[in-house]
């Protein structure tokens, strides 16, 4: 009896059956592209800071910083090198693959490199995955409070064409748009090994005095700081974050 | 689903349209109007007392959202989605934030999603993940995110797109494709 | 010479003239008043000039010329000249109050029943005749009746029945015990008695003394059966009341002393103690439970008459009963007449000579210096602590201090300013999820605590154009007599004309805030006037004098120069703050005891008048008044009873412990130690920001000096068989560590400071309790040392109170960037506070430590190791709190603080670097103190001291910490090679910005977690006894007020119940 | 004088190298050893170096003020300061230091130098965590003093004197004589008092990485970690140092070299105590560790006070 009951009310249930309709009666859509989420009160301005948060902000751009000449700045860059401490920055699904880094299997440690918990501490930034906009604006923020010399490491493919997610409304595509950035590390999870073997690949080039991603983003401040206000619409804060 | 509780919603609220589908999860429909008191009744009286989630499926070829809460008893052990269908052009919706103050969140996410208000939520104009998102809500299916995406971040050239299955048979087993 | 029958003539002429004269001109009929008043006034002017000059013993008068036992005798002695005069011109005083009275003038049968009444307390003190003393009892009364039913208010027929039904009972008691002595000794004339009577036989014998006792003791309104007479007090006009308790009451004590010879003294004196004991302490107590003005002088009056019993009782002089006597009258009428203005003009803040007023007679009434009741107190307890009357003692002294608790309560609530709770606020540290500023019970205390939440300005003592009127002019008048009175009462007893000094400083700055000479100039007089002080005495004072003069002097000078900051007018600081410097200075000049402790008492009430200047300090005035007079009484005990030897001289060693005891006891409740310190917080706290650190910096350590004065007095005496300086040693060490903790929770900083200071203090006590030459010496230099950086500390706070008006911690932050001077001079302190080198505090430290180590007490010292890390932790939060961290938008503009809040900061810091640098600048001067006390145990090599256990050499520590910091630093700059300034809110903030600063600066509940270690060792208890004892003497002086119900009949029964009391005690002591 | 000064300067040089040097491998040869309990091959022991080295190499650096600025100075100094009031090896000139200066309680007041000027470095950075770290630290720091307090106390009474080298004189003739034996409760309660000093597991609270990230030195960076950095290599020294002469008999031979080995296998011991604990126990929170050091260790310094003063 119930069971008839049941199956009775299953039947009335009007699930849509057959091919969706294609085109919609314009009528009932709704007009959406008057939408608007955020007005102007709500949206902070993209232009800059306020009068009252330029007070407790400093916002000079950054000076590119010509590295010492010959030996002597072989020798720091080789110390560079041999102790680069990661800022590990979990935006996307990559930060997973640091956690094997630290542990006795892989062991980072034995080539110098530890994690940090400050970016005022750190030396290298790596870009754990896909940045979406919202965390692109803290990427920018974390690299720019990390004092130069410093490194850029794009984990996965979201970081260099925005792997899976390529037409997704919200993932960056292309990181070094944004940020300079060293080393790519292509896959979709690249393993620690290749994590690694960035790293290693890093090293190289820190030694070889190449790693002058910090010079390159004050030279060309003007541009990064374009594109980046391009995505960020919300730009509450200074144009560079001391 | 108890057929009683069903009776008793249907004669109280004109709930409508009982799917079962399991012993544990059952949906039913109801009317905008009547959406919050019988969500409301659900809670006090009928022990579904667990807000699971709150979402919205956008129903573009009927023109309207579906606004679908999922409710969990415990003492029931029974999960009963309500159903509630919301015209396009006209998208605001009561708030349960008084009931379960997570709401709000799940609100404050759909507002920017989808663009249903929520009248004195709290927080609703928060920041939720689109910080000064300008143009129509992403979440709705007119929203072509490809062209956005196209037009707004750089592409890097030389990305190819292959279908999986196609690709996988070519490269990875050829040897094994004629079997499939 | 004037016969004394005159006075009654006069009296009795002017009630019969008055009506006719008022007929013919009523102006001028009331100067005929003034006339008739002054004469009653000049004639015992005249006897007792002539009495003290001309050495009559006796003006005598009989009536009618006939033998002794048929007339009426009048006679006029010393004391019954002075009687009159008082009496007479607290009659005039009425008669000029009431007769040009803005409102109802008192006329025609108001200022006949006067004169009447004037008639009767005449008759009352001269008469000679038992009989006689009856007719003017009941001319009195039913005078004074009278002049009742002519008052205004509706309970006035109430009070007037029951006045009329006690005195009627009271008349008959009397007339009875005429009877009865008239059988035993056949003749009522006093002079007249046959010699050889047996006055004690039989039956008679017991029943004449009792009814006649009866009759006046039940007129005197003795405690349990007292109720009519307070019903009486609360119905009639202020005027009434001043006349019931100031002439009308001494009168009938005067009849007493009449009646008192006649009856055996082993009956009398014992019955006069215990009636007057209880009266004391029970009227006392019930006065403090009572709301009413009135009825509260009420009590205290027939309190007081209790305290004269006891005198007489005791046996001792009985012009010590007198000047009491006298004392309270002229002041009880003066607080009645204060207290009909305040209830005209509700709060006095703006009543300048008001205020002076009813202080000047509250403190008379207390029987504080410079009164003449101060001086008899004095001597009587001497005379009982000679006689070892321990009971007697504690009794005068238990009352004197619940006197204290009433009467400075109604003062304060008088004085204190609109603003003012009257609650302690923001003692504890608020809960954790309590939003601070918004949760309701801390609202008060906030907007108290800051002035941006509240008014900017602040309400002080001001002169405004209805401030004075001539009515004040009177009681004016009666002040500056019995100032006068009591100094040269005070000089009779054992002051020298030094003492007079405080007076004459701070009536020279009065007269001054008279003529609205500006502050800025007083200070600038102040501080000439503290240089030709420092000269004056330096050639005395030798030992600890000299070094507590320096710090007193050098302390308090300095500090003057932060009074610059002041604008406009402060009436009545530089009057204060120059009487408690001289008052300090003459502590350390005093010779004897009574001097000593004279200029305490000065020292006590300066400062307490000090402290109410505070906004909101009515609380913390109340604390520090009764904490000191209980400490000032407790010293006052122990002084009674070392037989009039200077404490300062005491090097013999008797066998009583317990003068030795209650000093300590004293002290201890002075310097706050643990137990009773909840008076200090408060009172430092609230007191202005200026007179704070005075008394952080100086008045802290005046119960040091007191223990050093005592020195070798108290050292090696055996309690229970503890050697008391351990136990002092311990209170010591548990204040430290109390203060350092209870600073810990503080949000409010002046709070913190002021427990900081409770806990230095703490050290130097421990310091000194040590006993030995390193003990003393770090005591000595800790004194002096934390002078200079606890009024660094508190100056530089001062500073950014000044500035942005708040004085919670949290509310500030980063003023490092505004404020960077006083950074300095604050860091400078901490480091100096907190003991860590190369600065002086270290010093202290070391010194401290190694006594303790030497004398071995080990736990005392990791005990203060313990509370020396707390305080480092509290200093730390106070810098970090308010210098470091997030600025607040609303502090952007706050600038430096003032320069002569800067100025002293400074002149201390110069100092504390100098005596960091060269500690042999500070310790070997130290070392001549000390010499003739203790043989030296440290040894000097180059900069280098060396004590038994270890060596510190202060000059090679600055040298090595400079190298340690400069060579780095250099090296710092070297390496730095693109250093970029950034602002407040360019800090990691995990990937986000900070919003707002008041979110970002962690400065709320800074110890929080510590709290939730040892927070059950902050709670408070010591508050919750104190609190408890509070309420449990209000418990009882409201179960003891309800005693008096208001009913007739119950009255009636209470004063029959009273004669059957008396007469058990007369059998009992047969 | 000038020549007795350039001969003091000498030394001191020679010490602080010794000591700086040895702590800074003594450093990353525990990390290296923590690294294996844990089964990895762990950093190079060298490591510590080319970290100190990298951070003074930075190129830029951002000050949020002077007492920023000055904090690791203050630190630093502090650090050299304890370190040069303490006689590192007993008998020789070269490593006396400045202990002549002052005796124990300036080595253990001057610690606090270092504290605060570090605490005021950190707290004008406006750095909410910076704050946070230095009042668990500070709070620690009450507590593990008071069994500290005790130890010293307890030694003091031991042998009346509160001159560490005459401490450490008294100590001489043989293991039997170290405080460690001779006074085993003041060594165990000032040992446990050590590891609140050292900032190890259990008691790292104050700079929880995860949590508030390093605490007081979180906005530290470049130069200014550089500093810190050669401050807790010299001060880590000092504290091994002062405790090895407090309760392992100081060092000494009558070789310089030996006196220095010596010197070297007790702090190398000591620390590696430190780090066992360190290795084996997850952290306590603030209040926790508060209530642990006025516990027990408390108690024990009581009985070894006790036990000297009767």
């Amino acid at each position: 009896m119930e069971k008839d009951m049941e199956r009775r009310l299953y039947a009335d249930t009007g699930a849509p059956e057959g091919s969706p309709v294609v085109n919609p009666d314009p009528r009932t859509l709704g007009d959406s592209s008057n939408i608007q989420l955020f007005n102007e009160q709500l949206k902070l301005l993209n232009s800059g800071l306020t009068e009252e948060d330029r007070l407790n902000f400093c916002d000079t751009p950054p000076e590119v910083i010509k590295p010492f000449r010959g030996h002597w700045e072989n020798f720091l860059n080789w110390a560079r090198s041999e102790s680069l401490w990661i800022l590990g920055f979990g935006t996307g699904c990559g930060a997973i693959e640091l956690r094997p880094l630290m542990t006795s299997r892989f062991d980072m440690y034995q080539y110098g490199i530890q994690p940090r918990p400050t970016p005022r501490q750190s030396s290298i930034f790596v870009i754990g995955g896909y940045a979406s906009v919202k965390t692109m604006k803290r990427i920018v923020r974390s690299y720019e409070q990390m004092q130069g010399p410093k490194f850029v490491l794009g984990l996965g493919s979201c970081t260099i064409n925005g792997g899976m997610y390529y037409d997704s409304y919200n993932t960056v595509n292309r990181l070094d748009h944004y940020i300079p950035v060293d080393v790519y590390i292509a896959g979709c999870m690249p393993r620690p090994e290749a994590l690694l073997a960035g790293l290693m690949e890093l090293k190289t080039i820190i030694k070889e005095g190449r790693g002058e991603g910090a010079n390159k983003y004050a030279e060309n401040f003007e541009w990064y700081k374009a594109n980046q206000k391009r995505i960020i619409k919300d730009w509450n804060m200074p144009d560079y974050n001391w | 689903m108890n057929i009683e509780l069903y009776k008793n919603l249907e004669n109280s609220f004109g709930v409508t349209s009982l799917e079962v589908k399991n012993r544990n999860q059952s949906y039913i429909r109801v009317k905008k109007e009547m959406a919050v008191p019988l969500i409301t009744h659900l809670k006090l009286v009928e022990s579904y007392k667990h807000l699971s989630f709150f979402t919205i499926i956008d129903q573009i070829e009927k023109g309207e959202f579906e606004l679908l809460y999922m409710l969990h008893s415990y003492s029931r052990n029974h999960d009963l989605g309500i159903i509630v269908s919301i015209e396009r052009h006209e998208t605001d919706m009561e708030s349960i934030h008084h009931l379960w103050p997570a709401a709000e969140t799940y609100q404050r996410e759909l507002r920017e999603m989808f663009g249903v208000e929520f009248p004195d939520s709290p927080g609703l104009y928060e920041n939720f993940c689109l910080e000064g998102w300008e143009g129509i809500p992403p979440m709705r299916r007119e929203f072509d995110t490809k062209r956005y995406s196209e037009d707004t971040f750089y592409k890097r050239p030389g990305r190819e797109t292959n279908d999986p299955a196609k690709y996988m048979k070519e490269k990875i087993y050829p040897s094994e494709a004629e079997t499939w | 010479m004037v016969n004394p029958v005159f006075l009654i003539a006069i009296t009795l002429g002017f009630a019969f003239i008055f009506p006719l004269f008022e007929k013919i001109n009523p102006k001028l009929s009331r100067l005929a008043g003034i006339l008739v008043f002054l004469t009653l006034v000049v004639i015992p002017l005249i006897w007792f000039i002539n009495i003290s000059n001309m050495d009559i013993p006796y003006i005598y008068s009989s009536t009618v010329g006939l033998p002794s036992n048929l007339t009426i005798n009048l006679a006029v002695s010393y004391m019954e000249a002075l009687v009159l005069l008082v009496v007479n011109g607290v009659g005039l005083f009425v008669y000029l109050q009431e007769a040009y009275s803005k409102e109802s003038p008192w006329k025609g049968k108001q200022i006949i029943l006067l004169s009447i009444v004037m008639l009767g307390a005449n008759g009352l003190i001269i008469t000679r005749d038992i009989f006689n003393i009856f007719v003017f009892m009941e001319i009195s009364t039913i005078s004074l009746f009278g002049l009742l039913s002519c008052s205004s208010d509706d309970r006035v027929f109430e009070g007037g029945f029951k006045y009329m039904l006690a005195s009627g009972l009271s008349s008959v008691f009397y007339l009875i015990g005429i009877g009865f002595f008239y059988l035993v000794a056949g003749t009522l004339n006093l002079d007249a008695l046959p010699d050889g009577i047996n006055f004690t036989g039989g039956v008679l014998g017991v029943l004449w003394p009792l009814f006649l006792l009866s009759g006046v003791l039940i007129e005197l309104k003795p405690a349990f059966a007292n109720g009519w007479g307070m019903d009486t007090y609360e119905a009639a006009d202020y005027s009434l009341g001043a006349i019931m308790s100031g002439i009308q009451a001494t009168a009938l004590i005067i009849v007493l002393t009449k009646i008192i010879p006649l009856i055996e003294s082993n009956i009398i004196m014992p019955l006069l103690l215990v009636v007057g004991s209880i009266t004391f302490i029970i009227s006392h107590l019930q006065a403090l439970g009572q709301s009413s003005f009135k009825k509260m002088l009420g009590y205290s009056s027939s309190a007081q008459i209790g305290l004269v019993l006891i005198v007489l009782g005791s046996g001792t002089n009985i012009l010590l009963a007198i000047v009491l006597l006298l004392t309270h009258s002229v002041a009880k009428s003066g607080l009645f007449y204060t207290g009909k203005y305040f209830n005209e003009c509700g709060s006095g803040r703006d009543k300048p000579l008001l205020v002076v007023l009813s202080s000047l007679f509250v403190i008379a009434l207390l029987g504080l210096p410079p009164f003449p009741g101060f001086g008899a107190k004095w001597t009587l307890l001497q005379i009982l602590g000679g006689k070892s009357d321990v009971f007697t003692i504690f009794i005068i002294l238990l009352g004197s201090l619940l006197e204290g608790v009433y009467l400075f309560r109604w003062l304060g609530l008088k004085i204190k300013s609109d603003r003012d709770s009257g609650l302690v606020v923001s003692e504890v540290v608020p809960d954790d999820d309590a939003i601070p500023g918004y949760s309701s019970s801390d609202t008060i205390g906030v907007a108290s605590q800051t002035g941006l939440a509240g008014l900017g300005g602040c309400i002080k003592v001001h002169f405004s154009s209805d401030s004075f009127s001539y009515h004040q002019l009177f009681p004016a008048l009666m002040a500056v007599i019995m100032v006068v009175s009591g100094v040269v009462f005070n000089k009779g007893v054992g002051l020298t004309f030094r003492f007079l000094i405080p007076f004459s400083g701070i009536l020279f700055f009065v007269v001054l805030d008279l003529f609205r000479v500006p502050t800025k100039f007083q200070v600038f007089l102040a501080i000439v006037a503290s240089i030709i002080l420092g000269f004056y005495v330096y050639p005395e004072l030798n030992g600890f004098n000299t070094l507590f003069g320096f710090i007193f002097l050098f302390g308090i000078g300095v500090q003057f120069i932060a009074f610059f900051n002041r604008k406009g007018y402060s009436p009545g600081l530089m009057a204060l703050t120059v009487g408690l410097l001289v008052s300090l200075i003459s502590i350390l000049t005093s010779k004897t005891n009574f001097q000593l402790f004279f200029s305490w008492e000065m020292m006590t009430l300066t400062s307490y008048f000090l402290v109410l200047r505070g906004d909101n300090a009515f609380a913390g005035g109340y604390r520090y008044i009764l904490f000191s007079l209980a400490s000032a009484f407790f010293i006052l005990a122990g002084f009674s009873m070392l037989h009039g030897i200077f404490i300062g001289e005491y090097m013999s060693l008797p066998q009583n412990l317990l003068p030795v005891i209650l000093i300590i006891i004293g002290i201890i409740i002075k310097f706050a130690g643990i137990g009773v310190h909840i008076w200090l917080p408060v009172s430092y706290a609230e007191a202005e920001n200026d007179v704070s650190s005075i008394f952080s910096t100086v008045l802290s350590k005046v119960g040091v000096y007191m223990l050093f004065l005592g020195g070798l007095y108290f050292s090696k005496r055996v309690f229970k068989g503890v050697d008391t300086m351990y136990l002092l040693g311990w209170i010591g060490v548990l204040t430290s560590v109390a203060g350092s903790m209870m600073a810990l929770f503080q949000e409010d900083i002046k709070y913190t400071l002021a427990y900081s200071s409770m806990g230095q203090v703490g050290y130097m006590i421990l310091g000194f309790s040590i006993m030995s030459h390193l003990g003393w010496i770090s005591s000595l230099y800790l004194v002096t040392t934390h002078m200079m950086f606890i009024g660094m500390l508190f100056l530089s706070v001062s500073g950014v109170i000044y500035r942005t008006g708040t004085r919670l911690m949290y509310q500030t932050g980063g003023l490092i960037k505004r404020m960077p001077l006083s950074f300095i001079s604050a860091l400078f302190a901490i480091i100096a506070l907190s003991g860590v080198p190369p600065l002086s505090g270290f010093g202290a430290k070391w010194l401290m430590y190694s006594a303790l180590l030497e004398k071995g007490w080990y736990l005392q010292a990791a005990m203060a190791m313990f509370a020396s890390g707390v305080a480092f932790l509290y200093l730390f939060r106070l810098i970090h709190s308010i210098f470091l961290g997030q600025e607040k938008a609303i502090y952007l503009n706050v600038k430096e603080a003032p320069a002569p809040l800067l100025i002293p900061q400074y002149i201390f810091m110069i100092c504390v670097m100098a005596i960091s640098m060269f500690p042999n600048l500070l310790i070997k001067p130290l070392q001549t103190v000390i010499e003739p006390y203790f043989a030296s145990t440290v040894r000097w090599e180059g900069y280098e001291v060396i004590s038994a256990l270890g060596y510190w050499n202060g000059n090679a520590v600055m040298y090595v910490t400079m190298g340690v910091f400069i060579i780095p630093l250099i090296w710092l700059l070297i390496v730095n090679r693109h250093v970029y300034k950034v602002k407040q809110f360019n800090i990691v903030y995990a990937a986000e910005r900070p919003f707002k600063p008041e979110t970002t600066h962690y400065a709320y509940n800074f110890f929080g977690h510590y709290q939730k270690a040892l927070g059950f060792l902050v709670e408070p208890l010591i508050s919750k006894f104190w609190n408890g004892t509070g309420i449990l003497v209000n418990n009882l002086s409201g179960g003891l007020r309800r005693w008096n119900s208001g009913n007739p009949q119950g009255y009636v029964f209470q004063i029959l119940l009273y004669v059957i009391f008396l007469s058990f005690l007369m059998g009992g002591t047969n | 004088m000038l020549s007795a000064i350039l001969t003091k300067t000498f030394y001191t040089f020679i010490s602080l190298m010794v000591i700086l040097n040895y702590a800074l491998l003594l450093i990353g040869s525990m990390a290296r050893i923590r690294a294996k309990v844990q089964g990895r091959v762990g950093q190079p022991v060298w490591q510590p170096y080319i970290d100190i080295i990298k951070n003074y190499g930075k190129r830029t650096a951002v000050t949020h003020g002077v007492m920023f600025y000055l904090g690791p100075v203050f630190r630093l100094a502090g650090g050299l300061g304890t370190y040069l009031f303490m006689p590192v090896v007993y008998g020789f000139v070269m490593f006396e230091n400045f202990s002549f200066s002052g005796d124990l309680l300036l080595v253990m007041y001057f610690i606090f130098f270092g504290q605060l000027g570090m605490a005021l470095g950190a707290g004008e950075s406006g750095h909410p965590y910076s704050p946070l770290g230095v009042s668990r630290g500070l709070a620690q720091m009450t507590a593990f003093e008071l069994p500290f307090a005790l130890a010293v106390i307890s030694i003091v009474a031991q042998y009346g004197t509160l001159s560490i080298t005459e401490i450490v004189a008294a100590q001489q003739g043989g293991w039997q004589n170290w405080v460690a034996f001779t006074n085993p409760f003041a060594m165990i309660a000032g040992m446990l008092a050590f590891l609140g000093m050292s900032m190890q597991n259990p008691f790292s609270v104050v700079i929880a990485p995860q949590e508030i990230p390093i605490g007081p030195p979180t906005e530290m960076h470049s130069a200014f970690l550089g500093m810190l950095q050669t401050n807790r290599a010299i001060f880590n020294g000092a504290k091994m140092v002062l405790f090895m002469n407090l309760f392992w008999g100081g060092a000494t031979h009558k070789y310089l070299l030996v006196a220095i080995l010596i010197m070297v296998v007790k702090t190398f011991l000591i620390y590696l105590y430190v780090n066992i604990v360190g290795a084996s126990f997850p952290r306590f929170k603030t209040e926790q560790s508060i209530r642990f050091f006025l516990g027990v260790p408390t108690i024990i310094g009581i009985i070894a006070v006790i036990l000297q003063s009767i």
